[in-house]
């Protein structure tokens, strides 16, 4: 066990925090390299808008601001302010929402990405391994090489296209499915109603289909890879040998023991995964982080960009984390190494 | 459709130059855009440049999985473990807000060259990894060896002993992250963050919305641009797979029985 | 009466790649039977056929492996099966591991690397005899497997918590779970050291002496034949070379490449180096005509060159091919 | 016999499925019969919510984050002010309109008369309207005006703190409706800071706020009403806001212009254009606020009940706002008049209205919106010194200003909307505006080597040789496309004059403009009160007191840094009288004369917003047959429409 502790998690812990540390600092510094300043973004913002500045007035809600926003100070302390507020959990307030925290609006927009994102994410990890495994165990099907083929088209395909097409056919020309929101306005989000848990899936169904046609073929291709090599290894040959039915080493002995990289995969491209929620829920008016960021982007808010990326970095991190740890609890070779 | 560029009647900069909302005709191919541009040769354009971005990003990437996943792979130790540290570190960073936010840094600037150079220095590592775990056990295997005890310098080996043997990785993985740059420059463009008057399949589409085309029954100047991303995709990919089924000794093996 | 008969199995691989079709003419006109209660030894340097031959009498003839001509047919106490022909569904249901089973090359392998052992002996029991009470079964298993000498606690082990020597006597368990006619072992001591070979070859030896089955015994290790085999086929190119009982083979040896291989066999006391082998194994894309052994042969004849030898019978049980026995030069 | 039936959904399946086909194939016109429709409207869209009763209109802003925050006075700018808060919830103490007004230009919404000043622009004093109520009841008075002045001004972090804190020395209540403002110096437009055109200081509730710890963290949720709706439900989400009229409607101050007959208004977020037509279409969204000129046109040929501010071409309501080619007159070469009215007459006007409004564009050759009553004030009065204005080109007097150019673009437009584009001249005018600059490459190559512009390579170059380089800034919003496409366009012009230019297409510029990191930019930095002619509105910003280099964020408006002796004599002019004085007018044509010839700006057209109003089940919009106010729904002076508004089906 300790050997275990000291050769398998020490090593993982390092790797977690050196993500977590270079991802924060990364995003620390982009935003300020930025031309515009969050303070002038809200003065030229609100003269925009038509409310009447005195021009002597400016300077002091200029200085009032700058202290709000906590961007008084040379870079250095304020990267150093910037880590103890993290630290605390506090990611400031949203600019353009001040003074409502960051994490409060991310916390009310993350239920509905996760709630659609993490369902999308595990049916295409499932039905790609599947059909990937499959393609490789039985290569002259016909049916699964047509999968293959669109499978791996709609995969390069950028999430824009994909989403936009969806909407077009299912929305416009074939209306069968909402073309904006996650639930009918004039409707109050209620999760203990049925009726409303109904609508929402109804809503849910074409950006949970973009995200799963785009996922599929990235799962698929991978399995198929992993499999082709298992399918000729001897442990596989020898059950076939031994008669046993093709859907039991399919399942038992060929995916059981590929899906184990697959699942440091699957940690592996949720940050890419959440950049495709992001053109999404853009495409689909869906209200998650997507949304939330795009609005953000749209008005220069740096303290919530920073805070879904902030988010983002920390939840890919604490994924892969977790996919390490209870990545033994899968494979008995590393649990007892 | 890159050649045919080249000999395209219409200048892809000119606007009005031929009447504007046409449908798909024998004239005009694609149909005609609400700016009156001719689609079809407009698109020459595009497929030339988004490939010109996919090639560029796909040079400057795999000259940095080269050497990191070589080095990283060869050398072991401290080194393999501070690299593939900041290697798993690229690959969980959420791409598309860094973009954006170099986007709004680059502004104008934002040129498809430099477009290709940061999606260059983004879309190495998953490349490198695959590049360092070959290199890994190809460091297990008896020429290697034998190299280093014959006293060849560690640079060498990697050079004249691995690096043959990772090239077929390094140009399976080529098209897929040729699509991968040319998805990434549709994302942004759309989003409008990218140098919207050059054509490129991505500004096919940013111009189209910023016309409305979906509503205004200008469907072909949606449908052309996705069509031929489509096809492009396609046509890359069947590239792909057969380049890989040609490179991968495991395939060719399968193939001619052994 | 026989256990198993053969003949004249010609299967070859076709593969078409980008347009070049190439045939590897594996097994090329192999007729022999197997008897109940032997153990039969195929001999030879690896890619002579062994392998391929062992897939088509196992019937696992895949493409693009295929059988151009010939016939094999079992006989288990009276259920005859054509191999060449029988249905997959029969062949899974009735025929694998119940009358035949597998301890195959690099049987350390066999087992899945993250399963416990027995869920693999599980799986194949359910496969041909759906488990219906649990307790039995595992009582059973249990006690299987104690019969043949293992600990019990090998069952709840996952495969590299064993030794190398363990994992293929579990295979060796698989394999006989069923009491089969035929045990087909395939280079089973090929990647274990020489203690742990012996071990092995005992518990071959003691299985097929307690139930009276028979083993059809594939290395290239000559001792390992001299050991235990009861008869000894040399395969060279896709085709027999020589067919005797051991004593025979080992002592009186008469196709020149059967004396090779016994003749490289260390013996005690000897002094002298090994005369090699000149050449390489040829290559079964294209064979060299007439003898395939002649290129390599230290007593080529102009015949060698251009006729193939026939596989004739010297004595009872003692078939060669070779021009220089037809000739009665030897 | 054959009874057919539908279900609700399988009906609203179908109405869908039907407007989104006809919606997209053209040819494919049709009607939904009038007792389909008359079903529709008793759909509930929300519990207890009929549709025919409730006004849907679209928040320009969007989704509202965080959505229970109402604290309008807060600094920053926050999508729930025009979700219906300053709409309906909150008054104001005047409002100018941006067009005729329903009673006048000016009216004296919660005061009982316009401000009255002193001599010297020192003390403003407010008297207030009695009777009018607080939607708990309590009655409004003077206490809730100074306890707001008096809470802003010693509030940081509220906005506008600065203004108050400038200006305002100490107020005086003399009496329960009165309130006096003594100034700290001189302001004849402090009034201003109170007067609603788009939005202005909203009065609080006393009563409720004085309860309140922390004013800057206070989010008056629910929100206490003085306008004649109030809260009825919204979405924690921020997608809809739902209000309710007042049952004492009547105590408000709206209700002396008529009877508020809509009994419930939503505020939604529809998404982006495409979505905002097609919800349009089937009757699921009664304002538009903006859409693309594409779907405006579509939503023309498909839905007959769709109406704009024009009843044809252009459609658009124009925002008093003036999109212009803004230079940073500091840029070398930029500095440079020649070079700028180089630039100017390299444009053509008629291909950037067409790719930006498909012609539906009105526009102007003078410095200021051709919009609201400035044709009257500005643009008619003007044309004849405009006829014969001259620059010099090449030492030689040249005319630059094209009279024909509206003519030009409505004769453009119409091969492709044809019997949509007016003919008649006059309407031409009042729709597409009057003259613009000539495009005349000549000219303009000439005006370059006037000021000693080098051409290097086809490329227009420094005098000294070094690049001239020109990337063009634009606004890219996400609502609306119309400003880049413009730039786009000019870029192209510019290209072929031989400027080395590109696209900047930006999302948010405003910050950028205000430090004057740019070259050129299509934005806008002249805004008016629309309805009233006084220009201090902008120009107070442009004085060369007020100048701040580029580098650091300027002044207010001045984002283009021009800065002018006789441009300061003209607002020392303006300053100096008071709000309503005739010689403002005057001193405004100064202005506009004066900005032709420098030409520090490229002035292009009116802002023209495609607000698309369905009269499916309600009528009574504003247009330009009755311009009692601005239709377009994030302005709060859009408070007017409620009393105009009738339901069809009461």
């Amino acid at each position: 066990m300790r050997k275990f502790i000291l050769k398998y998690l020490i090593p993982r812990i390092i790797q977690f925090l050196t993500i977590i540390f270079v991802g924060i600092t990364v995003t620390y510094i982009i935003p300020r390299l930025a031309p515009t300043d969050p303070v002038e973004a809200q003065i030229s913002t609100m003269m925009a808008m038509g409310s009447s500045l005195d021009p002597a007035s400016i300077e002091s809600m200029r200085a009032a601001l700058t202290d709000l926003y906590g961007l008084s100070g040379s870079p250095v302390e304020q990267y150093f302010t910037f880590w103890g507020r993290l630290l605390r959990g506090d990611l400031g307030p949203s600019l353009d929402n001040f003074p409502t925290p960051v994490s409060k609006m991310i916390g009310q927009a993350l239920p509905y990405t996760l709630r659609l994102l993490i369902p999308a994410v595990i049916i295409s990890f499932i039905f790609g391994n599947l059909f990937g495994a499959m393609s490789s165990y039985y290569p002259k099907n016909k049916a699964l090489k047509v999968i293959e083929v669109l499978g791996q088209v709609v995969r390069s395909i950028p999430y824009y296209i994909v989403a936009i097409v969806l909407l077009v056919t299912f929305s416009y020309f074939i209306p069968i499915f909402p073309f904006s929101g996650a639930y009918p306005i004039g409707t109050r989000p209620d999760w203990s109603s049925l009726e409303f848990i109904l609508k929402n899936l109804e809503h849910a169904v074409l950006p949970a289909a973009t995200l799963i046609l785009v996922g599929f073929g990235g799962w698929f291709v991978g399995m198929k890879s992993l499999t082709s090599n298992i399918i000729s290894e001897d442990y596989v040959v020898y059950v076939e040998t031994a008669g046993l039915s093709k859907n039991r080493i399919l399942i038992h002995y060929i995916i059981r023991t590929a899906i184990l990289p697959q699942f440091t995969a699957l940690a592996m491209v949720l940050g890419t995964v959440f950049s495709g929620a992001l053109i999404m829920e853009v495409v689909f008016g869906y209200p998650g982080i997507g949304s939330l960021a795009i609005r953000a982007i749209y008005s220069n808010d740096y303290s919530m960009i920073m805070g879904i990326t902030i988010y983002s970095i920390i939840g890919v991190a604490v994924a892969v984390f977790l996919m390490d740890l209870l990545y033994p609890l899968f494979d008995p070779r590393v649990r007892y190494q | 459709m890159i050649l045919l560029s080249y000999n395209s009647p219409y200048d892809p900069g000119k606007s009005f130059v031929v009447p504007w909302d046409l449908p798909p005709s024998q004239e005009h191919l694609f149909g005609t855009t609400s700016r009156g541009q001719d689609l079809f040769w407009w698109l020459t354009f595009a497929v030339r440049n988004s490939l010109f971005l996919g090639v560029l990003t796909a040079i400057i990437s795999r000259i940095i999985a080269i050497l990191i996943g070589l080095t990283a792979g060869y050398r072991g130790g401290w080194l393999d473990r501070v690299l593939m540290s900041l290697n798993d570190t690229f690959v969980v960073l959420p791409l598309l807000p860094i973009l954006i936010l170099l986007g709004f840094l680059l502004r104008d600037r934002m040129n498809l060259f430099y477009l290709a150079v940061i999606l260059g220095l983004f879309g190495w590592p998953f490349d490198a990894r695959l590049i360092r775990s070959q290199v890994l056990s190809l460091k297990e295997r008896s020429f290697t060896r034998t190299a280093v005890y014959s006293g060849t310098s560690a640079f060498w080996i990697t050079i004249n002993e691995h690096l043959p043997f990772v090239l077929p990785i390094v140009f399976a993985t080529t098209i897929n992250n040729i699509l991968w740059s040319i998805g990434m420059e549709v994302t942004l463009s759309v989003l409008g963050l990218s140098d919207l008057t050059t054509p490129t399949l991505g500004t096919a589409l940013f111009w189209a919305n910023q016309h409305g085309a979906l509503v205004a029954g200008v469907w072909w100047w949606i449908a052309a641009p996705a069509l031929v991303t489509i096809v492009l995709f396609l046509g890359l990919y069947l590239l792909f797979t057969s380049i890989n089924e040609f490179i991968d000794p495991r395939t060719r093996l399968r193939l001619i029985g052994g | 009466m026989t256990l198993l008969s053969v003949k004249n199995l010609r299967a070859y691989y076709r593969t078409e790649v980008y347009g070049i079709s190439r045939t590897v003419q594996a097994v090329d006109g192999v007729s022999f039977d197997l008897l109940p209660n032997e153990i039969y030894g195929v001999a030879g340097e690896s890619s002579c056929g062994k392998t391929t031959l062992i897939k088509v009498i196992s019937g696992n003839t895949k493409p693009p492996l295929k059988v151009l001509e010939g016939s094999v047919n079992y006989n288990f106490n009276d259920y005859k099966v054509d191999m060449l022909h029988i249905s997959q569904d029969e062949l899974r249901q009735n025929v694998r591991w119940k009358e035949i089973s597998y301890v195959m090359q690099g049987s350390m392998s066999v087992l899945n690397p993250v399963r416990k052992v027995i869920e693999t002996f599980r799986d194949i029991v359910d496969t041909h005899e759906r488990i219906t009470d649990k307790k039995k079964f595992l009582e059973q298993t249990r006690a299987h497997v104690n019969r043949l000498g293992l600990p019990t606690d090998v069952l709840n082990a996952y495969p590299h918590q064993l030794s190398g020597g363990m994992r293929q006597r579990v295979a060796i368990a698989l394999a006989t779970v069923f009491q089969p006619a035929l045990i087909i072992a395939d280079e089973p001591t090929t990647a274990l050291d020489v203690v742990v070979q012996r071990g092995v070859l005992q518990m071959i030896r003691e299985i097929q002496t307690t139930s009276g089955n028979t083993v059809l015994l594939v290395t290239h290790d000559m001792a390992v034949h001299a050991n235990v085999a009861d008869r000894v086929m040399i395969m060279y190119a896709g085709r027999i070379a020589e067919e005797a009982p051991t004593e025979t083979i080992f002592d009186a040896p008469l196709h020149p490449y059967t004396q090779h291989l016994i003749h490289s066999l260390p013996m005690i006391g000897e002094k002298s180096t090994k005369a090699s082998l000149k050449g390489a194994p040829p290559n079964l894309a294209d064979p060299p005509g007439g003898c395939r052994f002649h290129p390599r042969c230290p007593y080529v004849m102009d015949v060698c060159r251009t006729k193939v030898p026939d596989l004739i019978s010297v004595k009872e049980r003692h078939r060669v091919a070779c021009h220089l026995v037809e000739e009665g030069a030897l | 016999m054959k009874k057919y039936t539908l279900t609700r959904r399988d009906f609203l399946k179908q109405a869908a499925a039907f407007t989104a086909v006809t919606a997209l194939t053209p040819p494919l016109l049709g009607e939904i019969p009038e007792a389909l429709l008359a079903a529709q409207g008793e759909e509930e869209v929300a519990p207890g919510v009929p549709r025919n009763q409730c006004l849907i209109l679209e928040n320009p802003s969007g989704t509202v984050q965080p959505a229970d925050d109402f604290n309008r006075w807060r600094s920053g700018y926050s999508a729930v002010w025009v979700s219906g808060l300053q709409q309906l919830a909150l008054d104001a103490l005047w409002y100018i309109d941006p067009d005729a007004g329903v009673d006048g230009v000016w009216d004296n919404a919660l005061a009982a008369e316009p401000p009255i000043y002193n001599d010297d622009f020192t003390q403003m004093t407010v008297k207030l309207r009695e009777g009018l109520y607080w939607s708990d009841g309590v009655e409004f008075s003077g206490d809730d005006l100074y306890y707001t002045v008096d809470l802003i001004k010693n509030t940081p972090g509220m906005g506008n703190q600065g203004l108050f804190e400038s200006n305002v020395d100490h107020m005086e209540q003399p009496d329960r409706y009165t309130v006096v403002f003594y100034l700290k110096k001189p302001n004849s437009r402090f009034h201003a800071a109170f007067t609603v055109r788009w939005g202005a200081l909203y009065i609080m509730p006393k009563h409720i706020w004085e309860q309140v710890d922390d004013p800057v963290a206070f989010t008056f949720n629910p929100p206490v009403s003085l306008g004649a709706y109030k809260l009825r439900d919204f979405d924690p989400n921020g997608k809809w806001y739902l209000w309710e009229r007042r049952e004492d409607w009547q105590r408000t101050s709206v209700a002396r212009l008529g009877e508020v007959s809509v009994k419930y208004a939503m505020y939604i977020d529809p998404g982006p254009s495409d979505k905002r037509v097609l919800a349009q279409l089937a009757h699921q969204l009664d304002v538009i606020h903006d859409i693309t000129p594409e779907g405006r046109i579509t939503l023309a040929r498909e839905n007959p009940t769709s109406v704009g501010w024009f009843p044809s071409f252009p459609w658009a309501h124009p925002d008093p706002t003036l999109p212009a080619v803004i230079y940073n007159n500091e840029k070398p070469g930029l500095d440079k008049r020649e070079v700028r009215w180089a630039l100017t007459l390299a444009i053509d006007i008629a291909q950037v209205a067409l790719a930006s409004y498909r012609g539906a564009a009105t526009i102007s050759a003078i410095h200021v919106p051709p919009t609201g009553m400035y044709p009257q004030y500005y643009h008619e009065p003007l044309e004849p010194w405009l006829n014969d204005f001259t620059i010099k080109v090449g030492g030689e007097d040249y005319k630059p200003y094209d009279p024909t150019a509206a003519q030009r673009i409505a004769d453009l437009a119409r091969p492709s909307l044809g019997d949509l584009v007016p003919t008649d001249p006059a309407i031409i005018k009042q729709y597409i505006g009057a003259g613009w600059w000539k495009y005349d490459l000549q000219a303009a190559e000439q005006l370059m080597l006037d000021a000693g512009m080098r051409k290097v390579n086809g490329k227009w170059a420094l005098p000294d040789g070094s690049p001239f380089r020109v990337p063009l800034m634009s606004m890219n919003p996400e609502s609306n496309p119309t400003m880049n496409r413009a730039a786009a366009m000019i870029v192209e012009n510019w290209t072929t004059f031989g400027i080395d230019t590109s696209l900047d297409s930006q999302a948010n510029p405003w910050p950028i403009m205000s430090s004057g990191e740019y070259t050129a930019n299509l934005a806008w930095t002249i805004e008016t009160w629309g309805g009233h002619p006084d220009l201090f509105f902008f120009l107070q910003y442009w004085h060369s007191r007020l100048y701040v280099p580029s580098g650091a964020p300027s002044a207010g408006s001045n984002s283009m840094r021009w800065k002018n002796p006789e441009l300061d004599r003209i607002i020392e002019g303006i300053e100096t009288i008071a709000f309503d004085d005739p010689r403002g007018v005057e001193l405004g044509l100064e202005f506009c004369k004066l900005a032709a010839q420098e030409m520090p700006i490229t002035p292009l057209m009116a802002y023209n917003v495609f607000t698309t109003m369905d009269t499916t089940y309600f009528e009574g919009y504003p247009s330009i047959d009755d311009p009692y106010t601005d239709p377009v729904p994030n302005w709060g002076n859009t408070k007017y429409m409620f009393v105009k508004i009738k339901p069809k089906m009461a």
